[in-house]
């Protein structure tokens, strides 16, 4: 019986395999390896069945609470949004998921013409001339867009708005350490008089706090210094927001996990990168155009290719190689099934609930929106005596408190002195998760009062 | 190999130009739409005018039976592990297990920013996870964040930078030396550290050159790049005194574990040398490659590295409750010590670290072993059966994977690539072409251990036609493939005039 | 239309003859095994030798791998409606929506004899189905049991015995009346329930006969079988004439209801002089077809019927708790009181309830009509396009199908089998051809609501090219299908020599 | 916006196919229909989107407690069993699940060929010659089998134990209304004596209780009185005990749910049915058989129709017409997965974890095994005082017994007058399950004892 389940070899086929290569074991063929470092003892659990394991995955997974047990108010770049049914079923197809990169268009005009639908609906999306084929995920999107710009500029420093999510500045910052880059964080609302010298601005919009942005100051500002200017969107906003490139953006970054695919505790995501065409020869990653066959058939390929490592090796526009396609069809799928009504549906939802809910909160005492200004589907709330609450987060990425059964997010020192709480509203947000939140935030405030000499 | 003739089902929608499938936009309608969310219309006086969008959403308007047969069409269409034999070298094209899919949708709907108390099934997984991985390549310590091999390079080589820095050499320290046969990921990665790359050529063996190493090791050097068993598929028959001669001048040497398939339980790259190593899990550890990703691509490192990993790290405390170390990147720079900080938002990719977890608890150590040892022999057997037909670069026992070459072939007017189309209409997808870059003409095959040995068989008799038609007939293998769904893609045109998007019908 | 080509890809396994794809039992190796359950070997003691199996156990040894690449290429032969148009008359090949898929899937995992207390979402969902059955169809009472119409046939058959038998007639009452439009399923339920077959035809409109109906009307009759719409499409014109007729004599109608399309919110059977009408919810309710099933063919009945269903029923207590009739069959005779007890095992195919209940709760009332009223569009809409180039059977507006005849085209050579082989080479699923069988050369059309209007079009330009086809070039037609992956099945070899499972090969 | 989400027709389409049609509305075609009857108001509700239907239906389903949901001993012919993770992958395809019975087979050949080799499965695995394509489920199976019998041997008495499933008895039971055949039940051991004049002998083995069976004795009197032998079969016991097929059985039947099909509280389920060669054209039902092509390739078509409704319509051997394909592709799958080395470790599990289980639960006061002689995978225990424990099941079918969190049935009257537990074992059975079992019949052991004056 094999050891490896997944082994189609029998003991008769490796024996006729052995005798063709002329070897009596496989360590024949090892000879190039230091005797003291062959077939080491590694000490790792023995094999299960399949029922086995799926007992012990069980068993893990009822050690978490899942986001829709109970009410939920967690979101950023990450949200719990409606994945229609079809979604999964299209976009998991064996054919898919078990296909690679597609280097041979040939056999993989089905991988090919669903990314070259992705680029498109996101350049729609978003206003912009060019989507690539996907980046990881936002955060690091974000970085490769800020290199994009200093290659373009030739500049070395970025202009960050501190309203970017903390984690997107955190790896902004890590990446920055490669070619030595100068990173300055201020406030949006200090942005544009901050240009001087930059390869680009980056600003987000809606921002952290769910807050309402002048992107096309920003972008004059950058543009009138001879930088780039680079917006942190997120998909669904750009259903009602006026979108990056009716706004003067360069480059468009942002998470594209809400357009379909599931939260998954931080991944895999997806990367959304779109620039305008003059930039596309600095784009990194993969992009795939629109050819034809040897018989006059419409097809696609990847093409720009001579930006890209495996042909430009140091001099590449980046080292991304796998990147996160089988997202990036999902999210085709996802907004092909959304069309334009689902997803301005599933837009204003978010929008309504998060106003609602504002409403009410503001009304207990001692509560107030912080947010300045207008916001979208979340928005901050100052809340007395907040710190009582709180548990540190899964990352330490942000900080969430966990009242009663209610998940809720709770700002630190990462976005300045604010001690407040960011509540996110989708269409997914139920009555009775806002009526849960209200009466958690009631309880806050009224135990605030009666505890605060006992605080810290 | 059997041809099968399918009519497209006509859905009556016109093509700009004849086509597989129209595009979405080409079946769209205005007024079509589905149902899957709807409401909300009160937050449209809750957007001030300014900030509305003014361009109505273009979207394709569509209904979703119109989507699922687009979607399925297209599906079809794809080559893929599920449906044949994807021998691409360096890839490890192996079987991907359903049930690794099922249990990481169990995981699902966890965000990543969930109080540690509500995730401590996952955190157990990912402690795990590292734990196993670093006994499987004997090292100390290991990242999940970087979300593919090549994010594992960036990261480690960041590592190094901020490692020599450390030491007072960071200023001194600026090349990285890279083997000729390197994949095209490694220089990229040291070029965004900002860093030089020095390439150095191989040996008559497909070892790396010692004594051009020799000569290329300087005390500016940050580390060297290697992969092992190489890109060659060859294990480097010198590996410890290269390893030596790297440290010898104070240098780093980061192991490229693109080829792991060969060495579960075969040997530890700790034990030969490497300061550290990354995982390709969508390679060596079955999960799926997603038509290009996500892959995930953890870091594992010597002791000597650990404090440079990015933040925030999993720790496990006294009660056996997981949460996170308590030098926090959210208090920069202070708070993160000697880490470079995170490389992505969140953890990493988590679904497909579930998968790799699920696949190696599956297995287990002696399934592992039994993976590289039948994965080695299933590429000499293929190996054993070409040899006579195609050039074989460097002639010794491969690991997993081995390179021809078609020079041979190449004399006839027939090229890898033709060689490689010519195998699409033997019902076969081609291995990795022209790469790497040592190898004229290379043909980088990897069976992998999941292929039958008839599959095999049929693969070696399929090559062996291959050869012989570009004896006898080199036109018919140049004009394949003939039984693909599409003939040769014009990819001149694609790149000199870019349609990176559909157009609208007008 | 568009042909795809595409080389099946090779598993090296050698048939025994030419084949699309080999059998399971030729790509079984010794020794092959996957590790889905293992263990259990001390059980081997605990079983008596004389019971024990001899013969080992010859299932095929596979892996995983081999088996999802099987049954992936299989699936990719099939046309489906996921991929194509499917007007098969009679069948309404509706989109199957893929949320009743999933939230069929939140029950899966329930056992049938599962106390009340931990099963009343499930019985809350049917209680409410029959409910929403009961109103649509304008009746009094239903069950949910039969597993597709022809055992709602049976089922309603049995109960008209019971009726007759209870009101001291059932010895007297043995004919069952049904008209030569008939699917054969209704005869079959007659006879199955030991009655006599009584055939009336249909008149120059494609109505029942009414003469030939009163003339066959007697005090020996069970009842009527009546489809309606019947299938011809054609609403029956003197409905309630037939109705009364039956009654007349003490006969009770039975509706066929596998034409429920047409009538959402247009007429409820209830209205119109049915004394019970069955649903197949596979055809109206979306549920997936399943290659052949399952279905689920609820039964609605009228007051006077009730009685007669099969037990046990659902019913609902004061506190609003599902639970059974005290009345239970399992003290019978007694505990059965009228009821002709269960037909099947459990309740019914609650997975297959639970997707129709989804989808009517979906559309809600305004969109069944809305639905019904595309359907009957859509295929007069068809008729129009149709009408010049193929005889109409009786030519008046159609409901939601309707029936050409290809004896024009017959005369040129070309039957109506060829007629829809010749469809399959244009990208389309043939209709359903000779039946009924009272139209000669009969072509059965079903488009449904869910076909675009250009894919309706674009059928329609299909059948009126191949019209043209049979008049210049016949052989062509008759030599369909050229591109499907297989051409013409030698159906007479079939059943001369039948082979009915693989030989396994010595 | 339309009100059905599925019609693909816009506005715009159907103004254009009414003035094709030459009609103003759709009404002018529905002249034939009784003006008084003519659109009726319904009274059901109004449509919901995706994300609605989805949440209600899991505010359903969370009405329920699923079987994993703690501990579990139900079965009889519908088990908890494992289902492989690429069964529903692949036997759910769209493909597969989307098309209907292969009328055209040029385009059906995935779908004929998967019902050729679960044919050819199931034949093997209960070494029969023939099987047919599936019946709706077990108990209609039962009773189309004894018509069978009845049809072949032109009498009309059916003799079946009172050992086989309580709910295949009454199924056979209303069936045998159609054709007016007289069914009589005796206990298993007394069939064989029972044989004349019937036109078949219906035994189960195992039976309800788990209980081994000499079907050959059986098979023996009934061939020498000459009636048919009917065997109700469990697709696992097939791997470990001497198949129908040896065993001199005519036909075997039973239900297929076992074979990777989920439970779903009642069906869609699979009714298997194989026969003699001799008995071919007495099967009702689908079967497919091997052919060939025009050009010469291999080619599975449906055969032997002329026993079919659709040709032979009143003289056919059966209405059925839908059938369950899905359910035989999945159990096709499913055997390929699971292969004789997996099939037999299922069973063997379900025994082994019966037997010790046996053991444990016979050692508490009071309690003592009652099935007769050996048994399989599930036994009969009798518990002093059960009554007290019981609830009615969700389908009066059988008795469930809910103690503390425990499933486990109980029979009833439908067996004659025991009154004992039935516990049915699997692979899935977890030993922290039987542990809860053990603890809750040791305390109804106890409390018969201290309650005996409250009983009723
Ligand atoms: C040898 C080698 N190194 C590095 C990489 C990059 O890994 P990834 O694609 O996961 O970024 C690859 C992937 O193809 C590779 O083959
Ligand atoms: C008119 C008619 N009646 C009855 C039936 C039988 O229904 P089922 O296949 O669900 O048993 C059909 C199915 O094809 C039908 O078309």
């Amino acid at each position: 019986m094999n050891k490896n389940p997944y082994s189609s070899h029998t003991d008769a086929d490796r024996a006729a395999m052995l005798e063709r290569v002329g070897i009596k074991s496989v360590d024949d063929l090892l000879t190039a390896i230091p005797k003291d470092a062959l077939r080491p003892k590694l000490g790792l659990p023995t094999g299960m069945s399949e029922l086995e394991i799926q007992a012990h995955l069980e068993s893990l997974a009822a050690k978490n609470r899942t986001a829709g047990a109970g009410p939920f108010f967690l979101g950023g770049p990450v949200q719990r949004r409606y994945i229609p049914a079809a979604v999964p079923v299209l976009a998991l197809r064996g054919e898919f998921l078990t296909a690679y990169t597609p280097y041979q268009p040939e056999v993989s005009q089905g991988t090919l013409q669903s990314i070259f639908e992705y680029q498109s609906l996101i350049a729609e999306l978003l206003a912009m001339d060019v989507a690539n084929s996907s980046m990881y995920e936002g955060g690091s999107a974000v970085a490769e867009a800020a290199f994009m710009a200093v290659r373009s500029t030739g500049r070395k420093k970025v202009v960050m708005a501190s309203e970017v999510y903390f984690e997107f500045r955190r790896t902004v910052h890590t990446y920055a350490k490669g070619p030595d880059l100068e990173i300055v964080e201020v406030p949006a609302r200090e942005l544009a008089s901050a240009a001087e010298g930059a390869a680009c601005l980056i600003v987000q919009h809606p921002d952290a706090f769910g807050g309402l942005v002048d992107v096309r100051r920003i972008a004059d500002a950058a543009h009138a210094a001879g930088a780039l200017c680079i917006q942190v969107t997120e998909p669904h906003a750009n259903a009602l927001l006026e979108p990056p490139g009716a706004l003067g953006v360069d480059i468009a970054v942002g998470e594209g996990q809400p357009l379909g695919i599931p939260m998954s505790f931080g991944g895999p995501y997806l990367g959304i990168l779109a620039c305008r065409t003059a930039l596309v020869r600095q784009m990194p990653g993969r992009v795939v155009g629109e050819t034809h066959d040897a018989r006059g058939m419409r097809g696609f390929v990847n093409t720009l290719q001579t930006r890209e490592q495996h042909i430009r090796r140091e001099k590449a526009t980046s080292n991304i190689c796998t990147n996160e396609a089988i997202a990036a069809i999902t999210a085709a799928v996802y907004l092909a099934l959304m069309g334009p009504q689902g997803l301005g549906a599933a837009a204003r939802l978010g929008v309504a609930k998060a106003h609602a809910l504002a409403h009410r909160l503001a009304a207990l005492p001692g509560c107030s929106v912080s947010t300045e200004g207008d916001f979208f589907d979340r928005f901050a709330l100052r809340v007395p005596r907040l710190a009582a609450g709180r548990e540190g987060s899964g990352f330490a990425l942000r900080n969430a408190l966990l009242v009663g059964d209610v998940l809720v997010e709770a700002t630190a020192a990462h976005y300045g002195d604010r001690d407040d709480l960011i509540i996110q509203c989708t269409e997914m947000t139920a009555d009775a998760e806002m009526d849960a939140l209200v009466a958690a935030i009631e309880s806050i405030a009224a135990s605030a009062r009666e505890t605060v000499s006992t605080a810290r | 190999m059997t041809i099968r003739t399918q009519v497209i089902p006509d859905s009556g929608v016109k093509t700009s130009v004849p086509a597989l499938e129209p595009l979405l936009v080409e079946i769209h309608e205005e007024g079509r739409a589905g149902r899957h969310v709807r409401g909300g219309e009160e937050a449209d006086a809750q957007i001030p005018a300014a900030f509305r969008r003014k361009a109505p959403l273009g979207l394709p308007e569509l209904t979703e039976p119109q989507v699922v047969r687009h979607f399925t069409h297209l599906a079809q269409l794809n080559y893929s592990v599920d449906t044949g034999m994807y021998p691409l070298g360096s890839c490890t094209m192996k079987y991907s297990p359903k049930i690794n899919d099922r249990v990481a949708s169990l995981f699902a709907d966890l965000h990543p920013t969930q109080p540690q108390s509500t995730v401590q099934g996952a955190l157990t997984l990912l402690a795990d996870l590292e734990v196993m991985l670093a006994k499987l390549t004997g090292m100390d310590a290991v990242t999940l964040q970087p979300a593919a091999g090549a994010q594992a390079e960036f990261t480690a080589i960041l590592m190094f930078k901020a490692y020599h820095q450390k030491r007072g050499e960071g200023a001194k320290r600026r090349r990285v030396i890279v083997p000729d046969t390197a994949h095209g990921t490694n220089p990229a990665s040291a070029a965004m550290c900002g860093f030089e790359v020095t390439t150095v050529k191989s040996d008559a063996h497909g070892n790396i050159d010692l004594a051009s190493l020799k000569a290329a090791l300087r005390d500016d050097v940050v580390g060297l790049m290697l992969t092992n068993p190489n890109t060659l598929g060859l294990f480097e028959e010198r590996l410890r005194e290269v390893c030596d001669a790297v440290h010898a001048v104070g240098g780093l040497v980061y192991g490229d574990g693109a080829n792991m398939n060969a060495l579960l339980g075969v040997a530890r790259p700790g034990d030969l040398g490497f300061d550290c190593i990354h995982i390709n899990v969508h390679k060596t550890f079955s999960t799926p490659h997603g038509a290009g990703g996500p892959g995930a691509g953890p870091l594992c490192v010597k002791e000597p590295l650990r404090a440079f990993l990015p933040k925030p790290w999993i720790v496990r405390d006294d009660q056996g409750r997981f949460h996170l170390d308590t030098a926090r990147d959210d208090q920069p720079p202070a708070g993160l010590g000697d880490s470079i900080g995170r490389v992505r938002t969140f953890l990493g990719n988590f679904g497909v670290l579930v998968r790799a977890y699920t696949y190696m608890r599956t297995l287990g150590e002696e399934g592992l072993v039994e993976a590289s040892n039948d994965a080695i022999l299933a590429a000499n057997y293929l190996l054993a059966q070409l040899r006579d037909s195609y050039d074989v670069a460097f002639d010794r026992p491969c690991m997993h994977e081995f390179v021809l070459s078609a020079t041979r072939q190449k004399k006839l007017g027939v090229s890898a690539l033709d060689v490689g189309k010519a195998l699409i209409d033997e019902g076969f997808h081609p291995p990795t072409v022209y790469f790497p870059l040592v190898v004229p003409e290379a043909l980088m095959i990897e069976p992998t251990e999941t292929e039958p040995r008839e599959t095999l068989d049929a693969f070696a008799a399929a090559m062996i036609r291959i050869a012989e038609r570009a004896k006898t007939d080199p036109a018919s293998v140049k004009a394949a493939p003939k039984n693909a769904p599409l003939a040769r893609l014009d990819e001149v045109h694609a790149a000199r005039n870019p349609t990176l998007k559909w157009q609208r019908p007008t």
